[in-house]
């Protein structure tokens, strides 16, 4: 191995480009964060923690091609384990109002970011026993499981009066405003995957995606290879939870009904299935599109009094826009492409080709 | 000494006996071959010998030679494919398996990953010992890749390649497992007589410098005359024959079987 | 190897995108215009949507009675909250930040309420709840209010009923387990009941379910065999017009009773026969207004809507909720949201349709005095108006 | 924690779990063959149910149809809208990743909600009163609504039709065929496309039936009905062997009595009852991956 190539300075050389991209990424997170307002914050926050989520989903079901439909009851625990040991001690009489804290829980003040990493952990602890059965079946059954699974805590948290308030919620949560937090996240996540996706492990999980058979065949274990990444998931979907308890201030258990796990199916559709800046930029696009299309479900949508403008349209709208993506543009917006500056470069200099072959073809036609 | 046995292996599918009392013995260093009119149950015997399938009944043994030089006979019947591929013997596969969306050089790296000895965490970190352990498995995968002619095409999407340059790729990633028996399932399938020729010195140079043992498939009497030391002849997922290629060739169960009755087989 | 890193770039531009596009949008809506905007914060999607509309209609009932204060125009900015807490918090901040409105009236359903709960006290927007009945809504937060009665006192009042009205010693109980208001009203009646009876286990049996359950008949014969002289079934409208048929099929013939949110057309629709006799407590009745503005409201109803039968208690509600906050607007003298909060934490004795409202000092409304209704030949038929104190 | 449970008590609930058993089977009928045929999970079986409680609303309570025309027209409508389905979201998936199919099935379950919501609003409409079937009699203490009679033999008979077509028409030749090897069914000159169509058409049929006889015992209709039951019938089908119509009914009678079993000998975990359906789930997963009739699947290689 060349030795050059470990130092910084040799790094930077051949990555210049991203570098300076990262430098400026930082800036505009700064700017955004001292000039946006709050309803914009929260948005944007919610586009980061839906990145996070989008983005541990597509590790699982884009890289490994294992369709996991658990999101929902990850993020809920994530979002639980927060909720939980951060709310400050002396409101938890008044919130646990119905029934007392359990005295094991009832004293315990976390700090954010342990709560947080926490709840990362705890996911991944249920990860585990979903995983052990349900990895080692067919496809199609781990999506069933995991649907079940994550009904299953959404039912247990609805129950257990004295850990999660039961249908009460637990609200009072210390909130995160700050864009540093979900973006500073969800940068450190996107940065680890992409370091994951490229490495041996990385590999590992496409073969599997690819072909089970030989990739076994190939000396990769499947199990083994599959809960990795199905577990990496878990830990960055409860970090994606925790971060939206803390936005968020209040849980209940109703905020991760199953169809939850429908907005980031559509967001790794979109974006493509197996590629990590398709995930990013169809986070963002749903996650503000909703916001843009809400147009749809007010009446008086653009000064008239449209009967078909009405409270509903907008997830007609949202739901008919999936099926379009999933049968007419199969592979989503970048496929398993990822848009590297040579992706870029290429798609430039092929744009430019057409261009330029137009116009000689018209000049052609012109003769 | 012997690599890999099998003793009495039968393989059933409900009321359907795809291999009936298999008893192969194949010594280090040897090239044998598995010949057989189609349905004979030669593909499910490699199935049963890589752990796809876990035999009816019947036991596989396996013999590698570890890092220190020794050999242990090991039970193999019914470990999982990638325990078996581990422990050294690799395949490709007939109706071949490529990853079809990764790159040349990836689906070779692929086959290395059995032997990355640090954990998901150094890989994200990316820790000394992951970068070394990576630059180690990308510069033998280029080796690998030189050597069967794939180098140029090391980041084009395997499914691009042409077919023969696909059978290639397949024996690479084999051999990036670093296999002691090496399993060749129908390697010159599809190969026109020039390229059969060329893929026979291939293997046969492979052998040698890889310090291998060959257990092919193959229907190309040709090649399989050529270059194997020992051959085993399956009809009804029964062995009807085996021996040096002289003895195969003249046995009258084979000619009939075989032979005889599909003469043409050979193109 | 690509360079893996750059693919960062998409996320800077969206970001630099979105900023953008937000500081051009913030800008837009000035302060000092001739509207004053009010927010309407109901669920008309999902599972409340049949709640938010009836006090959508009352605000905007109310709204067209009197459109104007301190000679500016009141606009209604309505936002749908999708009976949804995530979509509830972003709702909130819309209304706040990108339609600039100085008051907030709203949600049906407390959890949606308390989830704005946090992004009105941030940004210091006053916002009145109008039928939110959960004690949480107010509590601890300066710049929630409310005109309705809460939990703790519909429960007494519906255990004061099933004990001294139906003289029963033994009740069952029914509760959505998933529903906050229905567990909350559960808890708070059976405190009640067993304090009354002096009996600790006059709770003779209890049956969960879930939000979306169709099928009861487990439960209620379990509950049937219990032999429970009332059982007390607070929940959505829908389920409980299905436990209701399916108890009377099974040859239950113990009364029902239950709280405010019974009181919907769709209780009777799906319920049919069966709920006939069915008691629920509530906070308005059209046929006995107890005032002058209660009657006012009732005529001016009944002139929008001539073909309605009856009108939900939540109508009257998101009536006085909009009337009561022009009051302190008026009051205040300016439509600066937090003078707007101190006029209304300053309501005293202000006539709302559903009854006389003063704020105390959590910001609930001190009502002592709720509504007994019973169905009668499909209709909601006032019984008896029940004072505690 | 048993509160002294007469026999009473326990005959009722049985009662109970007889005729929630055979709505979910008669559901689970559908989601077996299509996945028998397809390997598909075709979410929105429980929208299609979904469509048909709709349907059936609309003849009877806003078009004043006859119950017997309503019911024709519905099942009618229903199977069209089931073909409609797999030709417009399935069939030109059918070569695409398995995922890609799943995806479009969700993605089409996901529209029917959103569509029926939007349509017929979020609030319950009431189902028509049938009085003849629900107005109960009693034995003993014993109360007993006809239609809990009536679900069971409804669910025996189609079941029964079923598989005398799968087992004797040429139809059934061909549905067997197709779900045993698709490609070399095709070889044979099967008609896929028509086999298929016929298979949603029949699953679409039996959601339809399904509906009817819901309503009647539940009656109201919502735009998310078909959620849980359609989760819960898929799980039945996977209990009783998926692809396996004797193991859907078996799969649908085994959830059904689990279920009302729990709550009457459990009062307590009521609030978990509709997690039983998933840990039946798991369990039968870990232990018996193939479901209790299935068979064994090998992958070819």
């Amino acid at each position: 191995m060349n030795e050059t190539q470990n130092s910084l300075g040799a790094y930077l050389k051949l990555h210049w480009k991203t570098a300076v991209f990262l430098v400026v990424l930082l800036i505009g997170i700064g700017l955004a964060d001292i000039f946006v307002d709050s309803y914009m914050r929260r948005l944007l926050n919610l586009c980061a923690i839906y990145v996070i989520v989008s983005l541990a989903m597509n590790l699982v079901n884009g890289f490994t091609g294992q369709f996991s439909l658990g999101q929902a009851g990850f993020m809920a625990i994530g979002a639980y384990t927060v909720a939980i040991f951060t709310v400050p001690v002396e409101s938890r009489t008044a919130i646990f109002y119905l029934e007392p804290m359990a005295p094991f829980l009832a004293n315990i003040q976390l700090p954010f970011v342990v709560a947080l990493i926490l709840g990362g952990l705890a996911s991944v602890v249920v990860a585990f026993f979903i995983g052990s059965p349900c990895l080692r079946l067919r496809g199609d059954y781990l999506a069933i499981a995991t649907l079940g699974f994550s009904e299953i805590i959404r039912i247990v948290f609805t129950n257990t009066q004295s850990i999660t308030n039961g249908a009460l919620g637990i609200k009072s949560i210390p909130t995160i405003s700050s864009l540093w937090w979900t973006y500073g996240t969800a940068l450190l996540i996107i940065i680890a995957t992409i370091l994951l996706v490229y490495s041996s492990y990385g590999r590992a999980f496409k073969s599997i995606r690819e072909d089970e058979i030989a990739a076994e065949a190939m000396g990769v274990g499947l199990f083994k290879t599959k809960m990795t990444s199905f577990l990496i998931g878990a830990f960055f979907t409860g970090i994606g939870g925790g971060l939206f308890a803390a936005l968020l201030g209040t849980v209940d258990p109703k905020q991760f009904y199953f169809t939850l796990t429908y907005n980031f199916l559509l967001i790794i559709v979109l974006g493509g299935m197996g590629s990590i800046s398709g995930t990013i930029i169809a986070s963002f696009l749903v996650t503000l599109g909703q916001e843009a299309l809400r147009f749809l479900d007010e009446p008086m949508a653009f000064g008239l009094d449209l009967p078909i403008f009405r409270p509903g349209l907008r997830m007609v709208v949202f739901s008919f826009l999936l099926m379009i993506i999933v049968l007419f543009y199969r592979k989503g917006l970048m496929g398993t492409n990822e848009l590297t500056w040579d992706f870029m470069a290429q798609k430039f200099q092929s744009i430019k080709k057409k261009l330029s072959r137009k116009k000689t073809s018209t000049e052609g036609g012109g003769k | 000494m012997s690599l890999l046995r099998t003793e009495n292996v039968i393989m059933q599918f409900g009321g359907v006996v795809a291999v009936n009392d298999l008893n192969i013995n194949i010594k280090k260093g040897e090239l044998a071959a598995l010949i057989g009119p189609n349905g004979a149950g030669k593909t499910t015997a490699f199935n049963v010998i890589t752990g796809v399938y876990t035999p009816t009944s019947g036991k596989v043994l396996f013999t590698p030679t570890d890092k220190s030089g020794t050999a242990t006979e090991i039970d193999i019947t019914g470990k999982k494919p990638d325990k078996i591929t581990a422990l050294g013997v690799a395949r490709t596969f007939q109706n071949i398996r490529l990853f079809k969306e990764l790159s040349v050089l990836e689906n070779v790296q692929v086959a290395t990953h059995l032997n990355t000895d640090y954990s998901f965490l150094s890989a994200i970190l990316r820790t000394p010992k992951a970068r070394k352990g990576e630059a180690q498995a990308k510069a033998d995968c280029e080796f690998l890749l030189e050597r069967l002619g794939l180098i140029d095409l090391r980041n084009e999407k395997a499914s691009s390649l042409p077919y023969g340059q696909q059978r290639h790729l397949e024996i690479a990633r084999a051999l990036a497992t670093k296999p002691q028996l090496l399993l060749l399932d129908e390697p010159a399938a599809g190969m026109n007589p020039q390229e059969t020729d060329e893929l026979t010195d291939l293997i046969f140079k492979l052998k040698t410098d890889f310090d291998l043992t060959i257990f092919m498939i193959e229907h190309h009497m040709d090649l399989v005359m050529e270059i194997s030391d020992h051959i085993y002849v399956l009809d009804f997922g029964c062995t009807i024959a085996k021996g040096t290629p002289d003895e195969v060739q003249n046995n009258p169960k084979v000619i009939e079987a075989y032979l005889g009755v599909d003469a043409d087989v050979e193109d | 190897m690509k360079k893996p890193l750059s693919v960062l770039l998409s996320l800077a531009l969206v970001v630099t995108m979105a900023a953008g596009c937000s500081s051009g949008t913030t800008t837009t809506s000035s302060g000092d215009s001739d509207v004053i905007k009010i927010g309407v914060f109901e669920p008309l999607t999902g599972a409340n949507a049949a709640g938010g509309e009836l006090e959508v209609e009352g605000v905007e009932l109310a709204n067209k009675l009197r459109p104007e204060v301190l000679g500016k125009k009141v606009e209604l900015v309505i936002a749908d909250n999708k009976s949804d807490k995530a979509e509830a918090t972003t709702a909130a901040a819309r209304l706040i930040e990108k339609d600039k409105v100085v008051a907030i009236l709203g949600s049906w359903g407390s959890s949606l309420s308390i989830a704005a709960g946090d992004v009105v006290k941030t940004n210091q927007i006053p916002a009145v709840a109008l039928s939110a009945t959960n004690p949480q809504v107010t509590a601890g937060n300066d710049y929630y209010f409310r005109v309705c009665f809460l939990d703790p006192f519909q429960g007494t009042v519906m255990a004061n009923y099933a004990s001294k009205k139906l003289n029963a010693k033994k009740v069952a109980i029914i509760q959505e387990v998933s529903n906050d208001y229905s567990v909350g009203l559960a808890k708070f009646f059976t405190d009640s009941f067993v304090k009354l009876t002096g009996d600790p286990n006059a709770i003779v049996a209890t049956g969960n379910y879930n939000t979306g359950d169709q099928d009861f008949n487990g439960i209620l014969t379990n509950i049937k065999a219990a032999n429970p002289d009332a059982i007390f079934a607070p929940g959505n409208f829908t389920e409980s017009a299905l436990i209701i048929k399916q108890a009377r099929a099974l040859g239950i013939t113990a009364p029902f009773i239950g709280g405010d949110t019974w009181e919907t057309n769709e209780f009777i629709t799906v319920g049919g026969a069966d709920v006939e006799g069915a008691v629920m407590s509530t906070f308005f009745d059209d046929t006995n207004p107890l005032t002058e503005a209660g009657k006012t409201f009732v005529a001016e109803y009944k002139k929008a809507y001539p073909d309605r039968e009856n009108i939900a208690a939540v109508t009257a509600l998101g009536y006085d909720g909009y009337m009561m906050t022009l009051d302190a607007i008026e009051r205040a003298g300016s439509a600066d949201p937090v003078a707007i909060r101190d006029a209304l934490a300053a309501t005293k004795d202000f006539e709302g349709a559903t009854g006389m409202i003063t704020i105390d000092a959590n910001g609930d409304a001190t009502k002592n005095e709720a509504i007994i209704k019973t169905v009668k030949d499909g209709k909601f038929t006032y019984m008896d108006s029940v004072t505690i104190d | 924690m048993v509160v002294g449970m007469t026999m009473e008590t326990f005959l009722q609930q049985l009662i109970n779990g007889l005729s929630l058993g055979s709505l979910y089977a008669l559901i689970a009928i559908g989601y077996t063959m299509v996945y028998g045929i397809l390997r598909l999970i075709n979410f929105a079986h429980g929208d299609i149910f979904m469509m048909a409680a709709y349907f059936t609303y609309f003849g009877i309570a806003v078009f004043f149809l006859p119950w017997y025309v309503t019911f024709i027209i519905t099942i009618g409508l229903t199977i069209l809208l089931g073909v409609t389905i797999e030709r417009v979201a399935y069939r030109p998936l059918r070569d695409a990743p398995k995922t890609s199919l799943l995806i479009s099935a969700i993605g089409v379950s996901f529209l029917l909600e959103n569509v029926a919501t939007y349509l017929f609003s979020g609030k319950p409409q009431a189902f028509p009163e049938f009085p003849l079937l629900t107005t109960p009699f009693f034995i003993g203490g014993l109360s007993i609504q006809p239609v809990s009679i009536v679900i069971p033999i409804v669910a025996f008979i189609l079941m029964s039709a079923l598989l005398f077509m799968i087992n004797k028409t040429k139809l059934g030749m061909a549905m067997r065929a197709v779900a045993v090897d698709y490609d070399t069914a095709k070889l044979m000159g099967i008609k896929i496309n028509g086999v298929i169509s016929s298979t949603f058409a029949i699953g679409s049929a039996l959601a339809a039936v399904g509906a009817i006889l819901w309503c009647m015992k539940y009656p109201s209709v919502l735009p998310l009905m078909g959620v849980v039951p359609g989760l819960k019938c898929f799980i039945a089908a996977v209990i009783g062997g998926i692809g396996n119509v004797k193991g859907a009914v078996l799969g649908g009678l085994i959830l059904g009595f689990s279920e009302v079993l729990m709550v009457a000998f459990f009062p307590a975990l009521t609030g978990y009852r509709d997690a039983i359906a998933f840990v039946i789930l798991i369990i039968i997963l870990l232990f018996l991956p193939n479901g209790l009739l299935g068979k064994k699947q090998v992958e070819k290689v």
